[in-house]
């Protein structure tokens, strides 16, 4: 288990690059709305276009209480985006099974709580990691395995493979290796775990505060957006 | 292989005849008689299957060489068949009248090396490459370092030494 | 007797006229000798042998009777028949000019007098 | 008094007059024929008034002075007054019709057509048998020479052809008549008659030849080809004239001789006139020209009458009662038939299809609809009654072969003659503008009036038949005089008129039960007359169907008389034949529906001929126990209802039916409609009350019947892809329970039998008027091109649902008492396979139900349907009716069950184990216990549901909501709505599994019996070659093959 | 005894039933993880799953119907378990029993799918709509051999009130249907094998092909409210079909026993078998099942 590098994103985060300010972009109608531009025009209407609002948080007892259930059950979008996501294989089966944690894989980002970024992420594959991410029901978290996830790894030239998956949605949890053993992405889930009871996976308002500054980084490398700005 | 190479040269202008083993050779046939010659080989040699075809960027002769590779069932022979096309004009009559699934590869030779087959279905959609507005990623003469620096940010190296920095992990009182 | 046989035969012939032959005209006279067959008939329905003529005069005595009227004694002819073969010849006659003016008309329109060519309308 | 001779002296002397006058003017001589013809008119007219006053005056009139035997007798009586009359009328208007041709060619066609009249009159008028000849001779030849008003090939050919054929039956007249001379010395008809029988063959042979000289000149099947040639080609107004003046003339110089003939001979002609009838009918089955067809019409009916003829004569039927049916028979034919001909001289073409030409042209279409009716023996009009009269006569003296040809017969000619009126009414054809004559419009007119004045008198007076029984036809009338207003007045008088007449003259009169069934079926319809009032501007033709339809089934309920339930019967069919028509592929289905609906009918009515009458002014339901029904009777008007309840087998026209009429019209039809067959089934086995279990082997069956309707019906709906059949079939399957509730002649029984058919119209009616919504907005019916119309049409969707829940019989609403009602009733009498399937049936309902509104509804809205907006008001108007229905007794159950058992209870006595404690309805039967708390189920189901409804709201409040791509889609995303909208072969698996139960069988055995019906139709009509000399040979091999009937007999 | 009294007594036995409900899934899920050779998740998962699922901070809707789909759908659970006697002669564990008998219950337990139906048909996945009319299909197929089952009980007992029922099955083990009827309680048994939805019947949900099924698009406190009635609903299906063919019950223990083994039926089938295609289960349900049925209510109507 110690072959394992577990960051806590946002610190990570903060010290590299500092988000705008808050303001109005070309692609935000207002406080609400979003532009959906990537849509055409008669795909408008099939779409919500509403913005995202930062979630309130309940009481801090009951919010602790929550945390704890949330961390015991964690269910796991079953989307394999890299070559690790061949590690989800083992995890589920008897060797490590994980749902003695309250793990449980789910077929749909709507009742998952947690997506996997199985490795390497090229720009079709990240066009879809961010529709999923944005259609889960938060809080959500996002643990990012291997290398490529993490800066690129074999990857580090490709033209068609992002970097650093931080840019593009808020990841809780790293767990490098290439491909990491399950042991060490089990460790990482507990990682995630600490950070839930401490309250301090809240990637999904993180998200939301940054909305525009993330929408520029996905938008910047997904060119063929036709999607719109938030997928419910 | 030999004796089929003997036989096709006295109906086509194929050279540079090259036999990897028993059973698979390779030969060169020029831009005009390539789709002439799968449909022989086809129809009349017993090649049915289309393996793949791929292309390769020599961009020192200033060419693309196209490999349409192909299978016969009742021999286990295949036979690569080779075409040189201009760089400046990357322009090739497709197959997908022969095989279905050529206009795959064909997609997949536009998106990459930019060589276009006019009259084959969805060439010019995106495939692999959505929204991709550079040049065809394949080429030699793109630098795919060079873009992939100038498009996504690097995660600045925390230089560690490995041997050393495991040791401090592993062994810490050491 | 024999004028009933001979009416008879004439209707036979007739009938047979308007049934074997093709031309519009024969057939008419097919017609025509029915209809001469059929008073022949009604003739010799009427005829009584040895009688004489229905004509009411010295030469028929008759008496009177409180019931019936008149009645004769000596047998004459039935007279009814006799009137009625005229009526029939009379009707006969002017079935037969309108069959044969229509079969000139008929004719004229389409210049042919074989009934077989006039089945345009059927089924 | 007047003397006939002075009738004939004057037509003589006009005929001479007007080849001088002509000289002088074309107007002069054609104002004396028409003076002639309305000289005779008022002749009979006054002679009918005389005989009125003085009933023991002279008829007969003697000519040159001598009496009977020996001179020529003319009798002027009450027929003949009125023979002559209607026949001077009819030639009056022809000659109108014929006006511009008498213009043109002058003198002689006007000459001749008096002629004609004349030797028409004369042969009603001789009583001389001789004089007949000649009359009959003066007639034909003058017909014979009008033939040339037309001088083209075909109608010369044809005038040929119909000279020979004349000249040789007359012929054969002749010889026959100097025969008969010859035996019994005398030419008069009534000295004839009065004499005994002459037995010698002879004679026989002689009274044979007379009769075929005349049948012959009746133009018989198949000896008919020459005249069938004659209609198509000849002047239409000559046709009219020798189809009516004609025939009718020579109807009346048979009806005369009939009574000659020898038992053996008359059973030949008997025999010959309902073949004909029936073979005619055949045969024009593939007729496509008008004309033709008309001629082949006129064939049957002719052969109708002589069969009617001889039938009543044969069962020695009074010759009051058989004269009336004759003349029902004639007359209706004489002016319809006339009417017809002249309209195809109005069309350009005649080929059946043009005839929707007509549909735009006002008033021919109207008289065109009228003379069809008629022909086809429909009420109101005389043959109407004719027909119904000759059925009850030929049912009473048990003549079972006579009366199945004819009703065969009739079916047949139901088919062909409702083709025609669809094909000119339905909105499949576009017609193309009409010019019409004026003037010719005027003897349609005439014709019309005079029908429908004496339906009218005849329904008015006629003895068996209430006041009320003509409502129906009075408030068509009144409607349809009224339709060029707006739907909505006429929807609003229509419900007034209605509710009035309900309230105050139906309601009272009845009993319970009636009342019941006057809720269901005229105040269902009210409730439903709102849906159609939904219609900008007149939507012609819809309301005066709407108000036959309404009034007749109201008149079925207080049906006294066989007859008047048998008339409303026939005039709710024909109402709602029109509302199928109307639809806009509502052609076929229409027809299907009329010719099972006759078909059912037919079977009716000659089940009514095997019970004695009943009585008038009191409702059927009270006389039911006083009414002896045998079981064949029981059966074939079992069969009948079952046809209109679209029973499994019989249920061919349903889905068409149901499914192409407009959508209200469909809603009506479905959900109110077919409750009059469940009234015609009740009333049926409550004949049989008390004389047969529900155990018997023949309720069983008819258990195992309605099951398997319910079952077949539900599996069908579940893989419809059209909306209004998918209804359709549920309807099916719904009258399927009611008829198992029926079959168990219990108590608890018909109480599940009529919750259902009340929860059923209520639910149906609901569907029905939400999905006519749909279908308005979005204009299409398959169900695979809606979806997602929730947010647009929420109310229609809050409808449907109400009304799924009820049909599938999901607990709190009330269609939960209906399955609880069947099942236990089923059980409780030991019908337990019977439920099984029945539960099996109803499950299946989930399938269809779910696919109606998850592909309607739900699922994904269509980018060509973002403009669709909620239904017109009007349509929501029943909706909001029927859901507050619908509630009302779910939550209130007691409303409906309570007096549903006290109106059974009059007929089959409530059970001691059955009982109401508050809600609560409790079951104890010996064989079986069980309750339902309607009441409180709906209370429990309000509080389970509103408690996580409130907790989901606290928690949940702000749920974003998103629209309708904004689904997870494997981290794609829906492209087109088309491909992500779950819907068309939805049931695709099901199919796999039991789709082989519904392979069309039925429909195929149906086609299949129509089709080679169709080819032997064909197959007979070659006997036509169009050969003159072929139809000579035909005359004489009919000829000989009757008498050879005769030898064999 | 009044109305109050009557709702406070539904709501603790509404309670015993949700819990018993939710740790027998949570059993199951642990004895399929033992089979598969697993530890398997926690007995109380499905508690802290719900927990989580209600505490969830973002939802989205689809519509009224999407919100009100779960709402039917524990509305349902709810409702029949309401229309069940829970323990014979406790007057206070006879819930609302006296609305109605068997065909009641029989017919509520459409009212929560058919709402359930609708939610997910308005959510506009096609996997819901697919699922729905698989279930349905399936549905209309074991109701077969169930309906003809509670035919051959009222023919049995003369009686569809389910207290009734339980009453004539008291004495002797030997009284229950099981042993009086075993024809019809084996073709209930099999009905209830589909009406469970587990292997070989599982085609709603059929993770491999139409992942979840119906509730593809429900999230968060929806999910909750399903996962909740997962519980009630399974626990109200179980004690009907003890009070049915199993004797019935008098005091909780003896409820939680039989529901316990009732239910392992379907759940040792289910991690035994493979999945039916939806023609197959439907063929199969109305062959052999049917079969027994039928051959069980001409024992008794002869």
């Amino acid at each position: 288990m110690s072959d394992i590098e577990i960051k806590d994103n946002p610190d990570i985060k903060s010290e590299l690059q500092t988000p705008p300010e808050p303001g109005y972009s070309e692609w935000r109608k207002d406080e609400n709305t979003l532009y959906n531009d990537g849509l055409p025009e008669e795909e408008k209407d099939w779409f919500c276009d509403a913005r995202p609002q930062k979630a309130r948080k309940s009481v801090q007892v009951i919010e602790n209480f929550l945390n704890w259930a949330r961390s015991q059950s964690l269910w796991i979008l079953a989307f394999g985006t890299g070559c690790g996501a061949i590690e989800l294989r083992p995890l589920v089966t008897s060797r490590y099974d994980i749902s003695r944690l309250g793990m449980q894989p789910r077929p749909t980002p709507r009742q998952a709580n947690l997506i996997m970024i199985g490795g390497y992420v090229s720009i079709k594959t990240l066009k879809r990691i961010v529709r999923s991410y944005e259609q889960m029901q938060g809080p959500k978290f996002v643990v990012a395995v291997c290398s490529c996830a993490i800066n690129g790894g074999m990857y580090w030239d490709s033209y068609n493979t992002v970097k650093r998956i931080d840019e593009y949605i808020p990841v809780d949890v790293y767990v490098t290796g290439c491909m990491p053993r399950p042991e060490a992405v089990l460790a990482g889930f507990n990682k995630l775990k600490e950070l839930i009871k401490a309250g301090k996976a809240e990637g999904q308002n993180l998200y939301i505060e940054r909305f525009d500054w993330y929408k520029e980084n996905q938008k910047k490398v997904i060119k063929d957006w036709n999607m719109p700005d938030y997928n419910w | 292989m030999e004796t089929l190479y003997k036989e096709l040269k006295q109906y086509f202008d194929v050279d540079e005849f090259s036999v990897q083993k028993a059973s698979l050779a390779f030969l060169r046939v020029p831009k005009s008689q390539l789709v002439s010659l799968l449909t022989h080989m086809k129809d009349i040699r017993g090649y049915t299957h289309l393996v793949m075809v791929t292309c390769v960027d020599y961009l020192e002769q200033d060419s693309f060489l196209l490999t349409y590779l192909l299978h016969n069932y009742s021999t286990h022979c295949d036979l690569g068949i080779q075409v040189s096309i201009s760089r400046q004009n990357p322009v090739m009559d497709g197959i997908h009248h022969l095989w279905e699934q050529g206009r795959v590869y064909q997609r997949e030779l536009f998106e990459m090396f930019g060589i276009d087959f006019p009259g084959s279905p969805d060439v010019h959609e995106p495939m692999i490459l959505e929204g991709w507005q550079g040049p065809p990623p394949m080429r030699r003469d793109f630098d795919t370092k060079a873009y992939s620096e100038a498009t996504y940010s690097h995660r600045p190296r925390d230089h560690k030494e490995p041997e050393e920095y495991m040791k401090q992990q592993l062994y810490p009182e050491d | 007797m024999l004028v009933l046989i001979g009416g008879i035969l004439l209707v036979i012939i007739g009938i047979w006229a308007m049934l074997a032959r093709k031309n519009i005209i024969r057939i008419v006279i097919g017609f025509s000798i029915v209809d001469t067959g059929i008073h022949l008939i009604i003739v010799a329905v009427g005829y009584i042998q040895n009688a004489t003529a229905p004509i009411i005069d010295s030469a028929v005595p008759f008496e009177k009777t409180a019931t019936d009227g008149i009645k004769l004694a000596s047998k004459v002819v039935d007279p009814v028949p006799s009137a009625l073969v005229l009526t029939a010849i009379v009707i006969g006659l002017a079935v037969t000019a309108l069959l044969l003016s229509f079969t000139i008309r008929l004719f004229k329109v389409n210049g042919s007098l074989n009934i077989d060519d006039y089945e345009e309308l059927k089924w | 008094m007047v003397n006939p001779l002075v009738i004939i002296a004057m037509f003589l002397g006009a005929v001479f007059l007007i080849a001088l006058l002509d000289k002088i003017g074309r107007s002069l001589s054609m104002t004396l024929m028409f003076m002639v013809l309305t000289a005779s008119c008022i002749m009979s007219v006054w002679q009918i008034t005389q005989l009125f006053g003085n009933s023991g005056a002279a008829t007969d009139y003697i000519t040159a002075g001598f009496r009977a035997p020996l001179s020529i007798v003319l009798r002027f009586g009450f027929l003949e007054a009125i023979l002559v009359l209607i026949l001077n009328l009819l030639g009056m208007l022809g000659a109108i019709y014929l006006g511009k041709e008498f213009c043109e060619q002058g003198a002689k066609p006007i000459a001749l057509y008096l002629t004609a009249i004349l030797g028409a009159t004369g042969l009603i008028l001789t009583r001389d048998i001789f004089n007949t000849f000649v009359f009959l001779e003066i007639l034909s030849i003058a017909t014979y020479a009008l033939i040339a008003i037309k001088q083209d090939k075909n109608s010369l050919a044809a005038g040929i052809k119909y000279m020979l054929a004349g000249g040789l039956s007359s012929s054969l007249f002749l010889v026959g008549v100097v025969f008969a001379y010859r035996f019994t010395g005398t030419l008069n008809i009534d000295v004839w008659l009065g004499m005994p029988q002459v037995p010698k063959a002879g004679y026989q042979v002689a009274v044979f030849l007379v009769a075929m000289g005349l049948f012959i000149e009746l133009k018989p099947f198949p000896a008919n080809g020459w005249a069938l040639d004659l209609y198509q080609s000849a002047h239409s107004g000559l046709g009219a004239i020798i189809s009516s003046v004609n025939t009718a003339a020579l109807l009346y110089v048979f009806y005369k001789v009939i009574p000659l003939f020898s038992p053996t001979l008359l059973a030949v002609i008997t025999g010959a006139g309902l073949a004909s009838f029936i073979l005619a009918n055949l045969v024009a089955l593939r007729q496509q020209n008008a004309k033709r067809l008309l001629g082949y019409s006129s064939t049957s009916q002719t052969g109708l009458i002589i069969f009617a003829m001889g039938a009543m004569l044969q069962l020695k039927v009074p010759s009051e009662l058989s004269l009336m049916v004759v003349f029902g028979l004639l007359i209706t034919n004489l002016l319809a038939k006339s009417g017809l001909f002249w309209l195809s001289g109005i069309m350009q073409s005649q080929g059946l299809k043009s005839w929707a030409d007509l549909r735009h042209s006002g008033s021919p279409a109207v008289h065109f609809a009228l003379f069809i009716i008629a022909l086809a023996a429909l009420p109101p009009f005389p043959a109407f009654f004719a027909k119904w009269q000759l059925v009850q006569l030929l049912g009473a003296t048990k003549a079972w072969v006579w009366l199945a040809g004819l009703l065969l017969g009739s079916l047949l000619e139901i088919v062909y003659l409702f083709r025609w009126l669809g094909q000119v009414f339905s909105r499949e054809n576009e017609p193309k503008p009409l010019y019409i004559d004026a003037l010719k419009l005027v003897p349609l007119l005439g014709v019309s009036v005079l029908l429908v004045g004496l339906s009218l008198l005849l329904g008015r007076f006629h003895p068996e038949l209430d006041i009320s029984a003509i409502y129906p036809v009075l408030a068509f009338i009144l409607i349809g005089a009224l339709d060029f207003l707006p739907a909505r007045l006429k929807g609003l008088l229509l419900i007034g008129i209605t509710g009035y007449w309900a309230w105050f003259g139906l309601l009272p009169s009845l009993p319970l039960m009636g009342q019941v069934f006057v809720l269901i079926l005229v105040g269902g319809s009210i409730a439903q007359i709102f849906g159609f009032m939904r219609y900008q501007r007149a939507a012609e033709g819809m309301f005066p169907s709407l108000a036959l339809m309404v009034f007749a089934m109201g008149n079925l309920v207080v049906a006294g008389t066989k007859l008047e339930f048998f008339m409303a019967w026939e005039l709710m069919t024909l109402g709602s034949y029109f509302l199928v028509l109307r639809g806009k592929n509502g052609r076929f289905p229409a027809l299907s529906y009329m010719v099972f609906s006759s078909l059912g009918a037919y079977l009716l009515l000659a089940a009514l001929a095997m019970i004695p009458n009943t009585f008038k002014g009191y409702p059927l339901l009270i006389q039911t126990a006083f009414i002896p029904m045998g079981e064949i009777a029981g059966l074939l008007a079992l069969l009948a209802f079952l046809i209109k309840l679209g029973a499994v087998g019989l249920h061919y026209w349903l889905p068409g039916a149901y499914s192409e009429a407009d959508d209200e019209s469909s809603s009506i039809l479905s959900s109110v409609l077919s409750k009059a067959g469940v009234f015609g089934l009740m009333l049926v086995l409550l004949m049989f009350l008390g004389k047969i279990s529900g155990n018997s082997i023949s309720m069983v069956s008819l258990g195992w019947i309605g099951v398997a309707t319910a079952f077949f019906g539900a599996l069908m709906a579940v893989f419809q892809e059209d909306a209004k059949r998918l209804l359709a079939y549920s309807s099916m399957s719904q009258m399927g329970y009611i008829i198992a509730g029926f079959s168990l002649m219990s108590h608890l029984g018909w109480v599940s039998a009529v919750y259902l058919a009340i929860n059923h119209l209520l639910f149906k009616a609901l569907i029905f008027m939400a999905m006519a919504g749909v279908f308005l907005r979005t204009g299409t019916r398959n169900m695979y091109e809606m979806g997602g119309l929730i947010k647009k049409m929420p109310i229609a969707f809050i409808s449907v649902l109400m009304g799924i829940i009820a049909v599938s019989g999901v607990p709190p609403l009330s269609g939960f008492g209906s399955k609880w009602f069947i099942y236990t009733s089923l059980i409780e009498q030991g019908r337990v396979l019977q439920a099984a399937l029945a539960f099996f049936s109803s499950a299946i309902s989930f399938l269809y139900l779910y696919k109606l509104i998850h592909t309607v509804f739900l699922g994904q809205a269509k980018p060509q349907l973002s403009n669709v907006k909620e239904a017109p008001i009007w349509l929501i108007i029943p909706q909001a009716i029927f859901i507050m229905a619908i509630m009302a007794i779910s939550v209130f159950p007691n409303l409906i069950t309570k007096p549903l058992s006290l109106a059974v209870g009059d007929f089959i006595a409530k059970p001691e184990w059955l009982s109401w404690d508050g809600y609560n309805m409790v079951l104890a039967s010996p064989w079986l216990k069980g309750n339902w708390n309607g009441n409180l189920v709906m209370l429990v189901t309000m509080g389970v549901f509103m408690t996580p409804l409130i907790w989901l709201i606290l928690v949940n409040a702000k749920a974003q909501k998103v629209k309708q791509f904004n689904i997870v889609y494997a981290a794609e995303r829906p492209y087109k709505p088309w491909t992500t909208h779950v819907a068309y072969n939805m049931f695709a698996h099901y199919d796999k599994a039991l789709g082989f139960l519904v392979k069309p069988r039925i429909t195929g055995f149906y086609n299949g019996v129509a089709e080679w019906t169709h080819s032997f139709a064909s197959t007979l009509s070659r006997l036509y070659t169009g050969n003159g000399q072929t139809y000579l040979l035909h005359i004489f091999l009919y000829m000989i093959f009757l008498y050879s009937l005769l030898g064999v007999n | 005894m009044n109305l109050a009294y009557k709702i406070f007594w539904a709501f603790i036995s509404l309670g015993v039933v949700t819990v018993w409900g939710l740790t027998l899934n949570g059993i199951v899920h642990k004895i399929f993880a033992r089979v598969q050779g697993r530890l398997g998740p926690p007995v109380w998962q499905p508690f802290l799953d719900i927990i989580k699922n209600n505490s969830i901070r973002t939802a989205i809707s689809h519509g009224v119907m999407f919100y009100l789909g779960p709402v039917f759908r524990i509305a349902g659970g709810i409702g029949t378990y309401m229309f069940i006697p829970v323990l014979f002669g406790s007057v206070y564990f006879s819930n609302f029993s006296m609305s109605g008998d068997v065909l009641l219950v029989m017919y509520f337990i459409f009212f929560g799918q058919l709402g359930m139906a609708l939610g997910a048909g308005e959510g506009g996945h096609p996997y819901s709509a697919i699922a729905v009319s698989r279930g349905l299909a399936q549905m209309t197929a074991f109701e077969v051999p169930f309906a003809l089952s509670v035919i051959s009980l009222a023919l049995q007992y003369k009686t569809l009130s389910i207290t009734e029922i339980v009453a004539a099955q008291q004495g002797s083990f030997l009284n229950w249907t099981l042993f009086t009827n075993p024809l019809a309680v084996i073709a209930a048994m099999i009905a209830m094998l589909g009406m469970n939805m587990y292997n070989p019947f599982s085609l709603v949900i059929a993770p491999q092909e139409i992942p979840i099924g119906p509730p593809t698009e429900y999230q968060a406190s929806f999910l909750g409210l399903l996962a909740t009635n997962r519980g009630i609903f399974g626990g109200a299906k179980l004690v009907l079909f003890m009070n049915l063919y199993f004797g019935g019950a008098t005091n909780l223990v003896e409820l939680i026993v039989k529901t316990f083994w009732i239910y392992m039926l379907s759940v040792f089938v289910g991690a035994a078998y493979p999945r039916f295609r939806t023609e197959d289960s439907i063929r199969f349900f109305l062959k052999y099942p049917t079969a027994l049925g039928i051959i069980s209510v001409l024992l008794f109507s002869l």
